[in-house]
């Protein structure tokens, strides 16, 4: 080659005799605040606080209670609400029909996509089925639940179906579709097939948009819960936190309507964070998928 | 093609085996609304059992094709590919690919889980059998120290040998291996191919193996199928039984090498400048 | 002043509003005032969304049940002070059942469904408390809440009309449960709220803020004149205000079936407020109301249009 | 080897002189059958026809039409609702109402994505804000949307805006994390940063979450829509096709009812259809990140 | 490592230019929450403006993990690398990097686009400049056929090879390549190194190179830098001016290879058994 001889003689080789490695030494120590800063759950209630005191701000300023009570009077109302046993009593009563709902909704989900991931039918049915009934509203449903299933649990189940399945099929199906070739080709050489191919392999390799799907369908699910108790409302006494909000919005009690909403997001948040955020950790970004 | 060399090989020297693996003009394309891209143009070839079978030929000749079409992967568009004289239809665990991707192992399996869950599935072996053959193979690749770990964590040659030892760990009717040792350093190759070898010998099995050294050809195969640049032609077949793992730099090696080398060098100039083979403006 | 903003619900109990807007009586009566008003009309459904939008600013003259006026009346009391403008009309409220066992509100069993707008909050479920209450003493006022189901109005009329569904009962309003006798034959009339509260009643009400009222006299006194005028025009001539509500409302209902329900007797298109202070004792007693009226008036606005009340 | 040297002698090496390649011969014709099977939109016309015949079946077996109207009656009123013209204005203007709340929405959860991608902060607020507000029906919103826009569009905008913006951002986030971090690597190696950097390479790479987050965005758009139509009912007649089908239904014309829902349906299938089936194919799947 | 590897080479041969990088007591480490790794211990070495510099070492001892150090990925644990005497902070336009995986190429990009799109972003060309640009590396690397392609259509070798245009087309302060021919086949290999060596003579760059073939080592490089077994600690630097492209087979060469091969072998028996430095099971 053309580098001039004398700039290897400039640079003498050398060698190294290595000795068996054993001076590792331990961690350093990270400084408090990065420590601190490191806890999750210390900087989302930092977040937490800060809304807090905006609301309470807010409120203040806009000075108008019946239409926006202030933290502090929506947390005297939660508390007063979960010391009479209303609160909770209701709480559990929707979140009893929310997880049948939203459970149903998963596996017809799974089902759809399943079928749609391995015949060309299947496919479009469910593209078809997702384009048309996706944007109905759940208020449509209305007379059919009434037709098929009467008032009641049965007809607040269809409505949850209805509202998680579609949003769960799409992202599930994104996901099962952008499975990396080479990935497939590897479950398939297993000689997996049908089901046991969507378990092992399309599952876990989508699992980023599944539970993307499966965060937004929950959250869709409250949503038509709470707004489909105030029509399918049950009988008084077993009203859930819909009804709650419902009855007490009917009645201008409206620190008590936040206070319903407050533990539809409590809820919200100790399910995304011991729920979602668990199963994230363990999955998705344990293995290198997600960040 | 020429049409000596579609003949029937077995059929011209009668005391050979029946082959397990027939390849027959197989053509091989990958077709998109926009353009039709032929990957190889009838190829045939035969791999006897216990061959070790090299395909070896220039980049984007053809040969990872040719090996997902013997996996049943890519269907073949003309021609027929038979494996016990029954055509290839789809992927099966009598066929276990190493594939030249490093992507090839789910991430969600730590390195033992990878090479033992095939194991559960398609050999039916219980778990702690499936993992106790499982760490005997992960140590043949020098892997013993990270059977915990998770693939993302693992370095580019790593991968592939999870890989590897899975594709072993299955000792499948036919193993298929693409480029399996190209990310791996001079050493640990080395020490692959005796492992691979070794394996052979202690039991034959038959092997598919993909590689663009002509030296790592002469060793691990006693067969070498030439492929023209692309689309992949059969250019030669060779044979190479006679070179193993001590012969590199012997006369007779090197003389073998200088041929293949040479074949390759042979081709009419500017082998590139044609490459794409732009059939049709299709709207399939 | 200059502006009135008006929300309505869906209905024929709206029927006053629609002819004081197809008349453009409202202007009229400015005019005479001498204040130009630009009236919006709006169309909101449910007594929240109506409540929201009077206390947020978004409207100056709402319109709802006696259950709501009563309601929000408690509730910015000292505050908004918000109290009723007028009334639109006494209308009866049918409980209509299409269960031939039943007669009488004593007579629905567990198998009965009763669908109100909302389960003991709505005018139809204090009412049904009321007669509960009547028949069962007080401490069982409720008792029938416990059958009771929030349907809108809609869905339960469809279901009272074609069977088939749990649902066998609807204390409705007009024209819903005018629908579902002529629909059903198996439909009757279970439970008339005139019954329960003493005589014709005002159902529907208008209600604005005391600011509102203070700010914009002219437009607050053209406002009830008109009303005064469309309800005298409805009196005088029912055919025409059929007609006009079949325009302004662009509602596809029978007309012949819209004439017989305004000329129904039960129904009286009156702007005084008549019969709410047996509600408004009755929800105070039960506690949906913390504030005690001493009568009718002080929900309403001292006005000489509605003085003539009870 | 060990192979023994005469098997070499039984198969002869041989070697081929290539001519230059001419006689590639043009696609081999495909069966009608098949031909027909290929088209995406025959395929589902087909399940379309499907469901009417079931829908029909089922609604003369119920034989309740107050209910459940037919296929073909629902029809005659969709076309009575098109001749008078009725129907395509309130669909108008509702999708003029929707597409603007469904932009804005985009646009911020583009934005809060942004952020969250690229700051510990941002991440943490996106996740606390998802789980606390997406849950939230839109009721709950309502009060706050009058105190700030009064009645009219701008409500309807924020709460459609609401209904768009967290499924939207999960998915978008979704897919940014799961971007390969190879790839992520060669944008950051062309000096690629920020908004560039999110532009360029983030948002090519998260496509297929992209697109289905704008799936589900879209449908819970109508929903919220129609829902909201409901209680914000209409201007001086100004109404979009959620007051159509309330009002419809208080007249206890189920028929058109089902008539809006049905408009409802088609501008969903002719969404997924035309935009979205489109840009996934000039997108995702020619590019091979999707099936 | 010892005190001698860690001197200030430059200090002790004053007459050298300025080390255009510089890699000071580098130790690698990927922290999970299981587990922490140690990928490089201690590594030291200087670049000089233009000169080849190669790493080389066996699978797994942190030569990918020091590149992406060195393009600004990964952060050093203990030591420094500077580049032109600025720490090395953040990736960047001025250091390019050819990855080792076959999943570098943005799949939304043409062939074309793929090599133009960082010209223009980084180097501000016009976009017609960029594409002209591109072709020109194109061609080099055999692809011009492809140009319109994606890159989910090209072989492995073929999506490598767009990737070497890509960084050959930057012309980067260094070019920082990890195992770029591993992929290809010998002719085509030949041909990529032929290129590289032609663009340097052309106009010399500074060239940071990973492989793990001893022999490409030896003609690619300058200088070669030899890693041991996991984690990576240096072993020897060596001088391998002295041979070109047309050096292979001769006696000197070989001679260079086989005591590299050596340095290789000899390290303390079964190199593999004790690879995985499990530190702590840190909980971070
Ligand atoms: N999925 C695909 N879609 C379209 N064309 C493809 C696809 N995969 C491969 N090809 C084309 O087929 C030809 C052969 O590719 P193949 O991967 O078989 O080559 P190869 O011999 O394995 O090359 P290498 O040694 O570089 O891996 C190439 O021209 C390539 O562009
Ligand atoms: N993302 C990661 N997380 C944890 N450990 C990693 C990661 N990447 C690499 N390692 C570990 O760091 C060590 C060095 O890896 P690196 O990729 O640098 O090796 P390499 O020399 O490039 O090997 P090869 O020649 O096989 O590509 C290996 O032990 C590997 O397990
Ligand atoms: N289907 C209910 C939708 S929403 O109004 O809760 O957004
Ligand atoms: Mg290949
Ligand atoms: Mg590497």
């Amino acid at each position: 080659m053309a580098t001039s001889p004398d700039i290897g003689a400039l640079r003498p080789e050398y060698l190294v005799e290595l000795e068996p490695l054993t001076d590792i030494e331990p961690d350093r120590r990270v400084s408090l605040g990065a420590r601190l800063w490191s806890q999750g759950w210390l900087r989302k209630s930092l977040i937490l606080i800060v809304l807090a005191v905006l609301w309470e701000a807010l409120a203040r300023y806009q000075d108008n209670d019946l239409l926006l009570p202030g933290f502090l009077q929506t947390a005297q109302a939660f508390f007063d609400g979960l010391a009479s046993g209303e609160l909770v009593q209701r709480a559990g009563l929707s979140l009893g029909v929310l997880v049948q709902g939203y459970l149903a909704g998963i596996t017809l989900a799974f089902i759809l996509t399943s079928l749609a991931v391995s015949t060309q039918p299947g496919r479009d049915l469910l593209a078809t089925l997702t384009a048309m009934f996706n944007p109905l509203p759940a208020i449509a449903l209305l007379p059919l639940a009434l037709l098929w299933f009467g008032l009641g649990e049965g007809s607040l189940i269809f409505v949850l179906v209805h509202s998680v399945v579609w949003a769960v099929a799409l992202s599930m199906y994104t996901g099962f579709l952008s499975v990396a070739e080479t990935l497939r080709m590897a479950g398939r050489n297993y000689g997996l097939r049908g089901l046991r191919y969507v378990l092992h392999i399309l599952v876990p390799a989508a699992l980023p948009s599944i539970l993307s799907g499966l965060k937004i369908g929950w959250a869709f699910a409250w949503r038509t819960l709470i707004a489909a108790e105030l029509v399918f409302g049950a009988t008084s006494g077993k009203g859930g936190l819909g009804w709650y909000i419902f009855q007490n919005r009917n009645e201008l009690y409206t620190d008590r309507v936040f206070a319903g909403l407050v533990a539809v997001i409590l809820i919200g948040l100790v399910v995304e964070n011991l729920v979602f955020e668990t199963l994230e950790r363990v999955t998705v970004r344990r293995w290198g998928m997600q960040r | 093609m020429t049409r000596d060399a579609t003949r029937e090989l077995s059929a011209v020297v009668p005391s050979l085996p029946d082959p397990l693996l027939r390849v027959r003009g197989a053509t091989l394309e990958y077709r998109s609304r926009e353009r039709v891209v032929r990957a190889t143009h009838r190829v045939s070839f035969d791999v006897l059992p216990s061959d070790r079978y090299i395909l070896l030929g220039p980049s984007g000749c053809g040969k990872s094709s040719l090996l997902k079409a013997v996996a049943g992967f890519v269907p073949v568009r003309e021609g027929s590919i038979e494996l016990d004289g029954k055509p290839v239809r789809e992927p099966g665990p009598d066929r276990i690919v190493v594939f030249q991707e490093f992507d090839q192992l789910p991430p969600w399996k730590t390195v033992l889980q990878n090479v033992a869950f095939p194991l559960q599935v398609a050999r039916k072996l219980s778990r702690k059998e499936a993992e106790a053959r499982a760490r005997h193979y992960l140590d043949k690749v020098g892997l013993s120290a990270f059977v915990q770990a998770y693939p993302h964590t693992l370095s580019g040659g790593m991968k592939q040998r999870v890989a590897i030892a899975r594709a072993l760990a299955m000792q499948p009717r036919i193993l298929l291996m693409d480029e399996p040792f190209a990310a791996l350093d001079a050493l640990t190759r080395r020490r692959m191919q005796e492992e691979l070898l070794a394996l052979w010998e202690d039991a034959p099995f038959t092997l598919l193996f993909v590689t663009h050294s002509i030296d790592e050809a002469l060793v691990v195969g006693n067969r070498v199928l030439l492929l023209s640049p692309h689309p992949g032609r059969v250019r030669a077949e060779l044979d190479a039984h006679a070179f193993g793992l001590h012969s590199a730099g012997s006369p007779a090696f090197q003389a073998a090498s200088r041929r293949i080398h040479d074949l390759l060098f042979d081709e009419p100039a500017v082998p590139h400048a044609a490459q794409a083979q732009v059939l049709a403006r299709a709207a399939a | 002043e200059g502006q009135l903003r008006i929300a309505e619900q869906f209905g024929i109990v709206y029927l006053l509003l629609n002819v004081a807007r197809d008349q453009q009586l409202i202007e009229k009566h400015g005019k005479t005032a001498g204040v130009d008003i630009a009236v919006e009309w709006r169309k909101l459904s449910g007594g929240s969304a109506v409540n929201d939008a009077l206390l947020s600013g978004s409207i100056d003259i709402a319109g709802a049940g006696v259950g709501p006026l009563l309601t929000i009346w408690d509730r910015t009391h000292g505050r908004q002070n918000v109290k009723g403008v007028a009334s639109l009309g006494n209308f009866p409220y049918y409980l209509v059942s299409n269960n031939p066992n039943v007669k009488t509100i004593a007579d629905f069993t567990d198998k009965d469904r009763i669908a109100v707008p909302a389960v003991g909050v709505s005018v139809q479920s204090r009412v049904l408390q009321l007669a509960s209450a009547k028949l069962w003493g007080k401490e069982q006022y409720n008792k029938l809440d416990a059958i009771s189901l929030a349907v809108p109005h809609p869905d339960a009329a469809a279901a009272i009309i074609s069977g088939g569904t749990e649902i066998t009962g609807h204390f409705g309003n007009p024209p819903f449960q005018e629908q579902e006798l002529a629909g059903n034959p198996n439909a009757r009339i279970v439970l008339n709220s005139y019954e329960v509260l003493g005589g014709p009643s005002s159902a529907t009400v208008l209600f604005a803020t005391e600011k509102f009222r203070k700010e914009n006299p002219k437009t607050y006194k053209a406002f009830q004149d008109a009303l005064a005028e469309a309800a005298a025009f409805i009196t005088a001539k029912p055919e025409e205000a059929a007609d006009i509500y079949l325009r302004v409302t662009g509602a596809k209902i029978d007309r012949d079936f819209l004439i017989k329900i305004i000329k129904n007797p039960e129904i009286q298109f009156k702007v005084a407020p008549q019969n709410t202070y047996a509600l408004a004792e009755f929800m105070h007693e039960v506690g949906a109301i913390k504030n005690k009226p001493a009568s009718w008036r002080d929900y309403f606005f001292d006005d000489a249009l509605t003085a003539q009340g009870s």
